[in-house]
This record gives C-alpha cells, structure tokens and sequence, in this order.
C-alpha cells in the first residue's frame, strides 16, 4: 500500500471521520471486526480455539447442499462439513478418505468400495446404506442435482454388500469415476439428513466433515462449529484446531481486501491480481498467499466454429495469432499466474502445453484473413466480406470475471481490431449470459469449467457437448464436432489402461489446439490471501481451502 | 383634530442628528436629523425611493437587512436614552422590542405564517428579559391586553390563529400588537395603512392615535399624505435622503415651502371632476341585470355558500365613466368578472350592445371580446414575463405598439423592455396601452391607482381622463372615493354584494344617502378635503 | 439568456466556464487530448501521473487524461439522453395532469408515485434484463427515474400558469384555447425546466456512473467515466490515480451544472 | 371529533390505502413482466442457478413443484393474489417463503436508511446554518467553502465515496469496520456515511437555499425587531421555513437511499433488501424480486404518509381549519 498517496484523501476525509466518530460514540473501542493490525506474521503464535472469519466473494449458495445444483460457491463450503468417497493429492493421484481401499472389475462395470468406520454428525452411521442413498439423492430428478448428476452419469446403481462394502454398478466403464467422487459435489451426506427434505437440508447439510453448519443468515454468513469427533482420513480422531468458522460473503474484491487487512476477516478468495502481488510484495502486511490454481480446464476463450465466422480456421487462427494476450497477462495478473498454452490446468498431470501454436504474427492474421476472403474494411477499420462486418460478439459474464480478465479482453479487443475484428464485449449478468450462450448469439466466450481431471476434455469438446440440456445449456462452446476427437475422448473415458488414456488425452488436446478452437490465457486462478491465521491448506481435487489444521495467530 | 403640543423640554424618546447610511459606495441618507418625543407623531413623507424604509430599519439597527452591509453613522442616535452611536448587535438587540417596536408594511408577510398570533406577539416578551421576574402579569396575559389595546375583538380567540387565518386588518393589528405588548417609547411604522381598504386604515390610525395620546412616541413613515394629516404632529419632508422641510402637520399640508412638499401635495386627487364634462351617449354600451353569483365554501358541503353579487343592476352608457366603489369583500371583483364575462352569473345576465353576452359560449364571445377590455389589478401578473412590451402590446392586436405606447405617454423605447424591469407607473401604462390596442369601446380598470405613488397616480388619472375624451367607457373600480370622484360621472356604492347607492358622483358626495357610503367618505383622505378646500 | 447571465455569481460564471470546457471536450476532443482513447500500451501499465500522462495510465496502459477527455462525448451525452426523456415522458405527463381533468391528474398521479416507488437502481436492474447490456438501459432508467420530479414540477408550473393573471389576461383579450397553451401557458411552464434540467444532466452523469457499480454501465473500451471510475477504483489501493481523473471529471462536471443550475433558477423567472 | 371529522379520518384511510393497493399492484405487475420477458429461465433458480446441467426429469420436476409449467398469465395471477394475500410464495432459488427473507433483510436496510437519512438531515442543517449565520471575512469564507463542499457532495457516486471511505477509513486508519458485524454499531458507520454524504449535499442546498430566503423574510425582520438573537430567529422562524422543501422532496431522498443502499450493501457486504434484489435479478427468482419491490413500494407509501404528517405538523397552514379560512 502506498501510505504517502493517500495523504490527500485522508486529509479531506477526516474531518469528515471526526465528526462521525463523535456520532458513533466508542465505535473505535467495540469495533469487534477492526482489532489493532500491528500483528506482524513472523512474530505470531498459532493459538488453539477462536472463530476464524472467511470472506468469499464468490455467491451466496442459495442452498448449501452440492448435491442441488452443484456450483463451485457450494464446493467451497462443503469441503469444510463433506467429505468425499476418495481424495486426490498434489501430483493427482487418488488417495483413500471415506472409502479405504477398491478394486474394479475386469469389465470396468463393477466397482467394489471399502468403507472407513465414521459416523455423520447427527450420529448416523456412514455405511453402505448412506453411500446407496447418496448416490441415489444424486441421481433423483427431485433433488435437482447437475454437476454431481453428471458425475455420475454412468452409475446405474449402488448394491449394499454389507454395512462396511458398497459395489457401485456401471453403464459402461467410466475412467474418470474416481476422479468424479473425489469432488465435493458427491460428497457424502446423512441420509437422515437427505431424509429431511431438500428445503430443510439445503440449510444445514450434515455430512462427517471437521466441521458442522449451525445456522446462517442470508446474505451475511454461514455459521460453522468444530466437530468435536472428527476422525481424519488416516483414521486419526483428531478434531480441527479452530473453534469454528464464521463464513461471510463480501461480494466486491476491494472490500474483502480491505476486511483482511484491517483484520476483520482472516481469510479472503478470490483476491484482485494487483492486491496478491503488493502483499507478496511487502512482508510487513502478514499476508501469506495461496496459490491453488483449479483443476479442470485452463481459462480460455473459445470460439465458436459452429457460426461464420469462426466456422473458418483461418478466422479463427488469426484471431488467435493477432490476440497478443501476454504483455496484458504480465501486468494485469502482476506476475501471479502465468500464460497458458494448453486445454487443461497446469495441475492436470496431463496437460499438454504448444506454445508454438500461440505466437503472435499480426502480419500472420492479415494475410489469414486476406485469404480467407474478409479483405475489405469499412469506415471503423473493420473487415466486410459479403457486406457483413467481422463481428465477434463476446458476452462476458460480469458475476465470474474479475475486473483484471475484463481488462485483459479490452487488451484483446485494441489487438485483434488492429487485424480487422470488432470484438464486441458485452458484459451482462450470469442469467443473460446462459440465455446469450444457449441462444448461440455470441462468436467468443470465457467459461471456465472445473472439473477434477482431463474427462473435463470430454465434456468441453465432445461433440455431445454441443446438445443442449433441457436448461439451454450445452458445455461445447467451441462447437467442435470432430468424430476422430469424439472417438479419442470416449475411448479416454472408458480405458482401464493409464498410459493409453495418457496418450488419448494428448492427441486429443494436440487436436484441440491445432484446430484454433480456444486461445488459452492462464489457469483458472483461486487465490486465497490469510492475515492472521496459519495452517490454512488446499485440498488437491477442486482447489477448495480446508480448515483442519488452521490456527489463529495472535 | 390635532392634539394639544406636548411639553418639549423633556428629553426626546428618540434623538438623531445627522444620520447618514450608505450601502457600499451609495450613500442613501445623507445627514437627517429627528426628534420625537413621548405623546407625539413624527411622519416621515417622501417620494418613493427617498430611504423612509432605510430610516425605519436603522432606527433600530437593521439597516443592513435585505443583503447588503450597511455603514450607518450618526452625530447623535439616542432612544429613551440610550446612546446607541456604534452599538454593537448585542446592545441593540436589548433595544430592540423593549424600547422601540417596529411594525412593517406587509403584515403578511411581517408574520410569521407558521406561528400563531400568541407566539409572535409574545416574542418580544421573551427576549427583553424575562417577563415574569419583572413583577408584571403573565405572559398569556399581556399578549391578550396587547390584542386588546390593538383593537382586536376577542383576543383569545385571535391568539390561537395563524396569521393566514386572519383579514388583512386584523393582521396588522396584531402586528401593531406584537410592537407595543413591550410598551415601548418609541414605536417606528413603516407603511402600517398602504395595503388596507380606506375604512381598515382609518381604524388603524384611529388606533395609532390613541397609543400616541396614552404616550408613545411614533415615527410615521408613509407615502400617503391622508394618513399624516389624521395623526401626525409635525411632518419632515424626506427626498434623496435629507430633510427638505420640516414643520407642524397643518402647516406643512396647507403652506408647503418646499417644491418636493408642494408636488406631493398638487398630486394628490381631490375635487369634482374637472371640465369639460364628456359626451355621454345615450345608448347602454354594457348592461347587467339581476346579477347573482354564489361560490361554494369549501369542504363545507352544499349548504355552506358565500354570496358574493346578490342581484346586482348595473349599465354603463356610451363613453361614461362609472365608478364601482366598496370595501373589501363588497363584490366589485366578482362584479368586474361578471360584467366581462370571464364567469358566468347564477342568476341574471349581462348583455353588450344589447346583445346576449354573459349567456354565449366563450369561443362566439372571443370575437366581440376586443370590445370590452381589462386593466386588471395586479399588473404585472397580468403580463407574460418572457415577453417584451413590443409583443404584449402585439398579442393584443395593437399593429403599431410604438405608437400605442405613444397614446400613455411612453417613449418607443420602452417597447423593448421586459414587464418586470418597468416601474409600477410605466406598468400600469403599459396595461392601459395593451387594453386600448383593440381600441375598445369600454375599459375595466381594476383598482388602477392604489398600488401607487401620489405622484404617480396622479399621472395616471389624467391619461384615463384623456382616454375617456376619446370616446371610450370607463368602469373604474376603487375603494378610494376621492379617486372615483376625480374620474367618474357616476358611482355604485356596493356593500355585502348589494348596490346600497348609485347616482351622479357629485351628488352621492354631497348627500350619501347610505350609512355605508357615509363611512367611506369619512375615512377617504381628509386632505383632499370632503368640500374640496 | 443575457438577462440570464447579468445575475450570474462568480461561482455561477466558474460553472459556466466548466461547462464550455466540457463542450468542447465533447465537441473535439482532439483538440484537448490528440491520442486514441483505446490504444492499450499493456507494458506502461498502471504508471501514475507524470507531464507525460497527467492522470497516469490504466491497467492496459491507456492514457487516462486522452480518456476522460474522450469520455464527454459518451459521459455527457447519457446525461442528456437520460434527461431528454426524462422531461419527454414528464412532459406529456405534466401538461396532461396540469390541464386536464380531475379524473386524469389523479390518474397521472398514480404514476407518479409508481415511479417514484421503484428507485433508480431497481428500474435500472429490471431494465438491464430486459434489454440487455449497454448504456441505452441504464439511460432509460434513469429517464424513466428522473421522470416523477420532472413531471411534479412541471403539473405544478402548468396549474400555475394556467390559473395565471397573464393567462387570464389573454382569454380575456379573446385569444383561443390552443394559442393560449403556444404561446404563454408552454413558454411559461417550461422555462423553468432550462434550470433544472442543466442540473439534471449533471444528477444523471452521477447515476450512471452508480449504475456502473453494478456492471450496468458502458461497453468497452467507452471511456465513459463512470465504467472508467468503477474499473479503476478496484486499483485504489494500488493505483489511486485511475479514479482521479474520472472521478474529477464527474464530480467537476455534475457540480457545474448544477450550480449553473441554480444559477439559472435563481436569475430565471422564479 | 365530529361526525364529519369522522368521515374525513376514514376517508383519508381508504385513499391511503387505495393508493398503496394501486402502487404495489403496478409495481408488481411491472417486475413480474420485466422478468419474465427478460429472457433466463426461472426453473434454472431452483436448480442452482443459471447454466443448470440437470436432465429433464429435473427440470420437469421444478416446474411443476412452482407452478412454471402453468401458462404465464396464470403464473401472473398467481404472483398477483401472493402479493395480495401477502403470501409472496416461496423463492425458487433459496427455496425458503419470499416473506421470510423479506422480513429478516428489511431491517438491515430499514436501520441503514434511517440512520442515513437523519445524518444527511444533521449534515445538512448544520452546514447550512453555518452557511447561511457566519459573520465576518472568515465566517463567509467558510461559508463559501461548505457550499462547494456542499455542492461537491451532492454529485458524489456512492460507490467511489464508499470505496474512499473503505480505503481511509477501514485499511489505512483502521477505525472502522469495512464489513458489516452483526450487532455492531461501528460497521454501521461507513455505510451510512456512504449513503448520506450525498443527499446531506443535496439537502443541503435546498435548505440553505429556503433559509437564506426565510432569513431575508420581512418576519424574520420584524422578529429582530422584537429584540430576537440570531439563534432564536433560527430556531423559532426560519429553520421551520427552511426544511419545508426540503421534506416535500423526501420521495426523491427516498429514491436516492434505496438505490444508494443497493450499491452499498453490495459494496460493503452487509445483508439486506438492496442486495437481495440485485442477487435475486441476477438468477431470475421472481418471487423475491417482485416481494422485494413490492416491500419496497409499500415502505414509499409509508414514507409519503410520514411526510404528510411531518408537513402538517410542520405548516399548520397545510391543517384543513386554516385552509378553510385562507381559501375562503
């Protein structure tokens, strides 16, 4: 923070400040949120008990269940009170959790789950039973569940072989199962609980977590409380170190970073780019950084091959070539995440990164687009062809942009209409901009899809993904309908054999790349800034923070 | 009718010498030397713009209200004794209401209309000290002798109202009230007769001279001459902020020295209407008959009416002058609105030229409309404010305005002015030039010279003379009969929406039958004398 | 106009000067400020003011002076349009309610009151999703917000002036109905709306700017200071400089036309 | 009271009351439209919010479950007898009874408002007393000096006043919360300074502008000539005269804090009806949006009837005896 800067401000606003801190009477003694920010990081000491305060800027969950919907603001909280069948760690292999040990069939219909002895907060027991029911509220129409519904798309049924062995049976083999049940939006709930009805369990969801939800108010917060009987992973009962968690959601980044530094919440997501790089800039703020970049599919705008005139590769190529993303990604991200250049997260062991493909060559994009047939340009400097103008119309959701990727598409707006493109940015929010993209009126779009490991690859560019759901919603945003690249992806999707799926996976992505159908910017970024407490950790499936070992710092 | 001289060796209540008041570089009186002593009434008369409201306010150290700081210097400036020369704001505020009370023109607007009568007559009480710790009655009680003495009827009850709530004489009665309920010495009048009906400001200065004989001091100031010759003890003469002559009342009004003194006296209407006597034809130009009109009071249901022409009779002849005279609330506007046709009579109806008039539907009136024109009462209302005279004059069918401005004794330049930037005489020019346009055949003139300098209205009087020796029909209302009798050839005394006298001007003068036109001769201005001295 | 400025104040003629100084940034802004509003430099990003750049640069390293000079155009033309049709619409609704029968001035009253209920940001939000993104909603809802006051003075200048000595006057001389309305009752009722709308241009540059809060603002790259305003204030910790240029332009601009304003109303015809 | 006292009371009652039936069902019917020809499927709300990926049995279950699968007048006249009725139906997204959410968010923007609104009245009556009383070529130095700030003010956008404030005030001074703490009357400071700063510059224009005009009054001079101090003619006359406007534009104040409130509870973080709304529009709920609104329109209602009362007792001008007689 620039202290000297601000000395104009602060000087015209406080005698302003005065006078209100005379209207508020002892406000500056009972600010419970605004304690004394001397605290200093190296000099702190980690302190059993306390409440720590977390500050999302991602939505409210208007249902606390992940299993409803099933959207990445209820992943968040339901890593800290859910636990899931199976982990996943840091160089993505599947660890045990709920589940201590499987096997599966030669046929890869038939998968055999050994289940850890737990019991769900409410003290049901964890079984076989709970596993069946779990799925089973997954897969009701009733519940209205879309991702963890997905998930398990190829589950047909779960069979309790007895209380401690639950055998889940396939539709066709599915590679990514594991995978699927290492996310929080299968995690397993209390059936009792389930049995409550969606209204009341959307409230407070009761799973085996470390921690319980005990109330929330709308808009404010979600109250959670330690599990005093938490049993770890590895078997351990070992309850969290924290006496809970006070979940709040500040909506705009500037007052999240604003609460962290005066110390009123200790924990922030979704930190704006400029305010990471000045607390990793400067040790005397406190702030630790977390970098936990979400697995699945890299940030990337597709374009959409279905409609000219992205129908064309050389559109689409020197789009691409002319975009010139990478001085903006530098600035605007001040050296917190890095240019991709794959489909996948730089977490997924097996993205494949082809840098080459990326380079910019504006004389390049000319002379694409020249052959192309787009060789006029009318009095804004845009090309016609046919009488119609190179328009690429980009609707930009204004609820999952940060204002540093908005910036970077008006960086790629100035670049590519050097080339001739009008690239219309059209910011609207998240209702208006499904409706845009299930009405196809859009020719580029970010949207980021996560999801744990590279079966994302199939959703995002099967030429499946091109039917919409009964919403309007269809995941292809590309377009690619590519029958090589579909047989590629099922074939991934089904294999029992590791190095094959490797391989397909490869030339899938080689394809993907190749065709020009996304320019890659950078990694999903999840970011979390912590002032105040340490032991804050991420887990390895969705990039969601855990709480476990968290400590305030005094 | 003068009171015998008081003692003039006592101390005067107010003693200025040489005051002089300037606002920034404009030095507006310059030199003015007063005395009044207790029991006696000083007016203070003057052309417009000779600083008499100056005079009044820095009297009691408020010459600066209205904007602009004010320098006030004095060789002398004492009241009751007190030296007040270079008082600060606090010294005159323990002055102010105790020793001298001040009582404004516009009681209206001197009230405070959110206030009730007994919260601001008692003001004064509570800021000089406190009333109760100096042995006198309770506050309740001073408010309601202060009412009383003021003449109000029913004090009680008038101290509950507001001030929106009250008839304009009773305003100022009860801002006269809210002046003396201190009992000061001195008590300084800026205009306290010029907005009311000749018999309320006869009542009025009934009431000032009675506080002048119980012993208070009074400085007049005012315009109107009538006033000074009821009450007034000596008079000084004020023009471009000095004393031109000074002197006994009588004297000055019968022997004036001074040319300022003499013009305001020679300006003022009085005597019969002079020669030659107009052609009258004999021919009815306009006629009412059985003329009724009742308005419905509001939120009093249909039983709750108040009627306001109760079967009035009236014609008016080919190049006549006829007055309608009355008090307030007599019906003469209602009247005046009937007999133009600007709202239809319940009862009765108006014909011109014989023809239905009253009875037509407004868009077969609109044609005739030219024949008869308005000069209505408040003239620069009546006068869009975002047109120059030129297109005023044009709007009304006048083809050559230069000319027309020419016929009211206007130079052509004026035809570029804007309404507001005129003064009030020019204004009332204008209108009368606007109604003429057309070249009417009758000319309602609403009150044309009450808002007006005696200078001014003199002015007036004789254009309208001359308007009328060019053929056109006069009605003339007014509640100043010597104004009437100045102009007209016959007079319609109204009283309660009734006509209670009608006849020649000069024989309703000399022998008013009504007790209501007796009353209205009594209180018109003496000095222009009943007999016309 | 000239009587008009005869009673200017001082502060008056500042506000006056400020607001010929807009007009030419609206008229030629190349004058003021040659470069290209949207020319992205992202290596000089984020550089705070120097002679080079007086307001500093932006996050894609755009010159923020060249911006707010170009974002008149944009800028002060939503605060017209939004007050054009905030007056159109109080038009029709004022002249109806002043003139007309009993029945329609309560029944206009009801709008009224229905727009004054649904405060700005709701009508904007509402607006936003039905017509989609860009300033035409939020200028719409600013209109249709600033509407009621509009129209509120305007049935009151109207009742006043009809029911005015000039206007009776004019019957009176014989003039009819329609000429009446032309030529005294429209001058008349309108002339007031001179003063206020000068300052509603300035109360509507101030909402759309706060309707860019929410994402309802311009499109980009528009410099349109409010969008300007909002990207650069997630910077105020670390790049103060980005609000300072929009911010000034806003508050600067919106305070002179208010002040001229007031000016007028108070040298206008009161 | 009169018998016709009587009628007058139950009369002025069932005006009122058909105004706020008229307002709320317009209202209504306005949201309802807007979001529903907005484009984005509400059956989306129940399913997690917009880009549900739930298979059609789902979907077909929700709509049935809220009624989405009636034609749309039919939804309308539903949406329009829950508003009646009170009722407001359950919201699709958070899947609780609309009034519920209603009733636990109104306070929040209830408290802020009003503290708001009485710090804009405070600010702008002292800085217009200050105004228009100071003496002396300091006084009017001063004087000019909060009528620019004044000014200034006025035209400020909330959210770059909240933003400064945050900034100031929580990160740099760290004296007050930028976050709203239940319970805590400190976070309650920054917001409400956010909301009032510019309506107290509003506000304050037009009071100063009416008190230099009391002030100039001839009562408020005969008031000085009764001996009246400076402060008295404040406080007994003119200040009355001053605020009168200033209350009759109170539904513009009430625009302007709703709205204001919208963009500082988002800013700020604090729960309430502001926020609710704009969540609520971003994924279709209908029901919540339309109940907000219509509390919304209710509470405008309610407003207006304060200030008539605030103006008769302000102006007893405006009380019908004395109407009577000045009509008269």
């Amino acid at each position: 923070m620039r202290r000297p800067a601000l000395l104009p401000l602060t000087a015209t606003l406080a005698s302003a400040a005065l006078l209100l801190a005379a209207c508020s009477g002892t406000a500056g003694d009972d600010a419970s949120g605004a304690p004394d920010a001397s605290g200093d990081a190296g000099a702190a000491t980690p302190s059993a008990g306390g409440t720590l305060v977390y500050a999302s800027g991602d939505a409210e969950p208007t249902c606390l269940d992940p299993h409803v919907g099933g959207n990445y603001p209820q992943a968040l909280l339901a890593s800290q009170f859910l636990e899931p069948l199976v982990g996943r760690d840091a160089d993505g292999t599947i660890t045990p959790w709920l589940a201590t040990e499987w096997t599966t069939s030669d046929d890869g219909l038939t998968w055999d789950f050994t289940l850890a002895e737990r019991t769900f907060t409410d003290g049901t027991a964890f079984d076989a039973e709970a596993v069946k029911a779990n799925v089973e509220h997954l897969k009701d129409p009733a519940t209205g569940s879309s991702t963890g519904y997905l998930a398990l798309a190829k589950v047909d049924s779960v069979e309790v072989v007895d209380a401690q062995h639950a055998r889940f049976h396939l539709s066709e083999p599915d590679a990514a199962l594991l995978e699927s049940l290492s996310q929080p939006w299968t995690a397993m709930e209390s059936p009792t609980g389930i049995a409550r009805g969606t209204d009341a369990n959307c409230l407070a969801p009761v799973g085996t977590g470390p921690f319980v939800v005990t109330g929330s108010t709308p808009q404010q917060q979600v109250d959670l409380v330690r599990n005093d009987d938490y049993v770890r992973p590895d078997g351990t009962a070992e309850p969290a170190l924290l006496d809970g968690i006070t979940w709040r959601f500040l909506p705009d980044a500037a007052t999240r970073y604003a609460a962290l530094i005066s110390g009123e919440v200790q924990v922030i997501d979704n930190p704006q780019p400029d305010t990471i790089a000045a607390a990793d800039a400067d040790s005397s703020l406190g702030v630790e950084h977390i970098d936990a970049p979400r697995p699945g599919s890299v940030n990337r705008i597709e374009l959409n091959s279905g409609q000219a005139p992205f129908d064309d590769l050389a559109v689409r190529e020197a789009f691409i070539r002319a975009a010139d993303p990478e001085p903006g990604i530098e600035t605007l991200f001040a050296g917190v995440t890095e240019r991709s250049f794959s489909p996948l997260a730089s977490v997924e062991p097996l993205a494949y990164s082809d840098p080459d493909l990326f380079t910019t060559d504006v004389e390049a994009a000319n002379a694409l687009l020249d052959q192309a047939g787009w060789t006029t340009r009318d009095a804004d400097g845009v090309r016609t062809k046919d009488g119609n103008r190179l328009t690429v119309r980009m609707p930009v959701s204004t609820n999952q942009s940060v204002a540093a990727e908005q910036s970077l598409f008006e960086q790629i707006q100035a670049n590519v209409a050097g080339v001739g493109f009008e690239l219309v940015l059209e910011p609207m929010d998240l209702g208006a901009w499904y409706t845009a993209l299930g009405n196809k009126e859009y020719e580029a779009v970010s949207a980021p899809y996560t999801k744990v490991g590279p079966d994302v690859l199939r959703i995002l560019y099967h030429s499946d993904g091109t039917v919409p759901a009964p919403s309007g919603y269809f995941a292809n945003h590309a377009f690619v309908r590519d029958a090589e690249l579909d047989a590629w992806l099922d074939e991934a999707a089904s294999t029992q054999d590791d190095d094959r799926r490797a391989e397909l996976v490869q030339q899938a992505q080689q394809r993907v790349l190749e065709g020009f159908y996304i320019l890659p910017l950078y990694d999903q970024q999840n970011h979390f800034l912590v002032r105040g407490a340490t032991g804050v950790d991420v887990l390895h499936t969705v990039s969601t923070p855990t709480f476990v070992d968290a400590s305030l710092t005094s | 009718m003068l009171t015998p001289a008081p003692v003039r060796d006592a101390e005067p209540v107010l003693a200025v010498a040489d005051l002089r008041v300037s606002f920034r570089s404009l030095e507006v009186l310059r030199g003015l030397d007063l005395r009044v002593h207790a029991g006696e009434c000083l007016a203070v008369v003057g052309p417009s713009g000779a600083g008499k409201s100056v005079l009044a306010r820095s009297l009691l150290g408020l010459a600066g209200e209205g904007g602009a700081p004010a320098r006030v210097a004095a060789a002398t400036l004492r009241i009751a004794g007190r030296d007040l020369r270079g008082a600060r704001e606090r010294d005159w505020r323990r002055v102010r209401g105790r020793h001298v009370g001040l009582v404004l023109q516009d009681a209206l607007g001197s009230l405070d209309p959110l206030r009730t009568v007994h919260a601001e007559v008692a003001e004064t009480l509570h800021t000089s000290g406190r009333p109760a710790a100096r042995g006198s009655a309770p506050v309740g009680e001073r408010v309601r002798d202060a009412l009383a003495r003021a003449g109000l009827p029913e004090p009680d009850v008038v101290a509950r109202q507001r001030p929106g709530a009250l008839s304009g004489g009773m305003r100022q009665r009860a801002l006269i009230a809210s002046a003396i309920v201190a009992e000061p010495p001195l008590l300084v009048l800026d205009e306290p007769t010029t907005a009311l009906d000749a018999t309320v400001a006869a009542d009025v200065l009934a009431l000032l001279g009675r506080l002048r004989d119980a012993g208070t001091a009074l400085l007049l100031v005012t315009h109107d001459l009538g006033a000074v010759a009821r009450i007034a003890d000596r008079v000084v003469v004020l023009a471009d902020g000095r004393a031109v002559e000074e002197g006994p009342t009588a004297r000055v009004l019968t022997e004036p020295h001074h040319a300022v003194t003499r013009g305001l006296l020679a300006a003022l209407p009085r005597g019969p209407k002079p020669p030659p006597a107009p052609v009258i034809g004999t021919d009815v130009l306009l006629a009412g008959h059985g003329l009724r009109r009742t308005y419905p009071l509001p939120g009093r249901g249909p039983r709750g009416a108040r009627t306001a022409v109760d079967g009035v009779a009236v014609t008016v002849r080919r190049g006549e002058a006829l007055g309608i005279v009355g008090e307030s609330g007599s019906g003469k506007s209602t009247l005046t609105r009937l007999l133009l046709a600007a709202e239809r009579p319940d009862e009765g109806t108006v014909e011109l030229d014989r023809a239905p008039w009253s009875d037509l539907p407004e868009a077969r009136r609109r044609a005739r409309r030219a024949r008869i024109r308005l000069v209505p009462q408040d003239v620069l209302a009546s006068m869009d404010p975002r047109r120059d005279v030129r297109r005023i004059l044009r709007d009304a069918g006048a083809s050559n305005p230069v000319a027309l401005l020419a016929r009211v004794h206007l130079g052509p330049e004026v035809a570029d002015r804007m309404p507001r930037s005129l003064s009030g005489g020019q204004r009332q020019r204008v209108a009368i030039a606007r109604a003429l346009a057309a070249d009417p055949e009758l000319l309602v003139l609403d009150e044309p010279v009450s808002a007006l300098d005696v200078a001014v209205q003199a002015g007036i009087l004789d254009l309208l003379r001359e308007v009328q020796d060019a053929g056109t029909a006069l009605v003339l209302v007014s509640h100043d009969l010597a104004v009437v009798r100045r102009l007209c050839d016959r007079v319609l005394v109204l009283s309660e929406g009734r006509v209670v006298e009608e006849g020649a001007v000069e024989t309703v003068w000399a022998q008013p039958r009504s007790e209501v036109t007796r009353a209205l001769l009594a209180a018109a201005s003496p000095v222009g004398g009943r007999g016309g001295r | 106009m000239r009587r008009a400025l005869r009673g200017f104040t001082p502060g008056a003629w500042v506000a006056l000067a400020v607001v010929v100084v807009m007009l030419v940034m609206v008229v030629a802004p190349g004058l003021i400020a040659p470069g290209d509003p949207t020319a992205i430099a992202p290596r000089e990003a984020f550089e705070p003011p120097s002679l080079a750049h007086p307001f500093g640069t932006d996050e894609s390293g755009r010159d923020v002076w060249t911006r707010v000079v170009h974002g008149a155009v944009s800028s002060l033309g939503v605060g017209l349009q939004a007050t054009v049709i905030g007056v159109a619409l109080a038009m029709v609704l004022g002249f109806a309610a002043g003139l007309g029968p009993r029945w329609l001035d309560a029944g206009i009253a009801r709008v009224v009151e229905v727009l004054y209920a649904l405060p700005t940001m709701v009508l904007a939000l509402l607006l936003v999703t039905v017509r989609g993104p860009g300033l035409a909603a939020s200028v719409l809802a600013v209109g249709l917000a600033t509407a009621p006051g509009y129209a509120r003075i305007l049935r009151s200048r109207v009742r006043g002036v009809a029911t005015s000595g000039y206007v009776a006057a004019a019957r009176l001389d014989g003039l009819a109905p329609a000429r009446v309305l032309t030529r005294h009752i429209a001058p008349n009722a309108l002339w007031p709306l001179v003063a206020v709308l000068t300052l509603g241009i300035g109360q509507a540059v101030v909402w759309v700017a706060g309707l860019s809060f929410l994402g309802l603002g311009a499109l980009p790259p528009s410099p349109e200071w409010g969008a300007m305003l909002n990207a650069g204030r997630v910077y105020l910790t670390t790049a103060w400089w980005l609000t300072v240029g929009p911010g000034l332009a806003i508050t600067v601009t919106a305070a002179a036309l208010t002040a001229l304003g007031r000016a007028f109303g108070r040298v206008g015809v009161a | 009271m009169s018998g016709s006292g009587v009628r007058a009371a139950a009369g002025w009652v069932l005006r009122t009351l058909g105004r706020a039936l008229t307002v709320v069902v317009v209202t209504a019917t306005v949201v309802f439209l807007a979001l529903r020809l907005a484009g984005g499927d509400p059956v989306e709300a129940v399913l997690g919010g917009p880009g549900s990926q739930a298979g059609p049995e789902a979907v077909a279950a929700a709509r049935a479950q809220y009624g989405l699968d009636l034609p749309l007048w039919q939804q309308y006249l539903v949406q329009l007898r829950n508003v009646l009725t009170l009722d407001l139906g359950d919201s699709y997204a958070r899947r609780v009874p609309v009034s519920d959410l209603l009733t636990a968010q109104l306070p929040a923007t209830a408290v802020l408002a009003l503290t708001s609104l009485a710090l804009a009245w405070v600010i702008a009556l002292a800085v217009a007393v200050l105004a228009t009383t100071a003496r002396g070529r300091l006084g009017r130095a001063a004087a000019r000096v909060l009528r620019g700030g004044e000014l200034v003010a006025s035209v400020l956008p909330h959210f770059w006043l909240g933003a400064v404030l945050i900034v100031v005030f929580a990160s740099t001074l760290h004296w007050f919360p930028a976050t709203s703490t239940p319970g805590s009357p400190a976070s309650l400071v920054l917001p409400t300074v956010t909301l009032a700063v510019p309506l107290a510059g509003f506000l304050g224009q037009l009071v100063r502008d009416s008190l230099e005009e009391a002030e100039s009054a001839p009562f408020a001079t005969t008031a000085r000539a009764r001996g009246a101090s400076p402060t008295r003619v404040l406080g007994r006359h003119t200040l009355r005269h001053a605020v009168l406007p200033a209350v009759s534009l109170s539904g513009w104040a009430f625009g302007s804090l709703l709205s204001g409130a919208v963009v500082v509870e988002v800013l700020f973080g604090r729960p309430g009806l502001g926020r609710l709304l704009v969540d609520a529009t971003l994924v279709r709920d209908v029901p919540v949006v339309v109940g907000a609104v219509v509390v919304v329109a209710l509470a405008y209602v309610v407003l207006t009837v304060v200030v008539e009362a605030l103006e008769l007792a302000l102006d007893p001008r405006r009380r019908a005896g004395d109407a009577l007689v000045a009509a008269a």
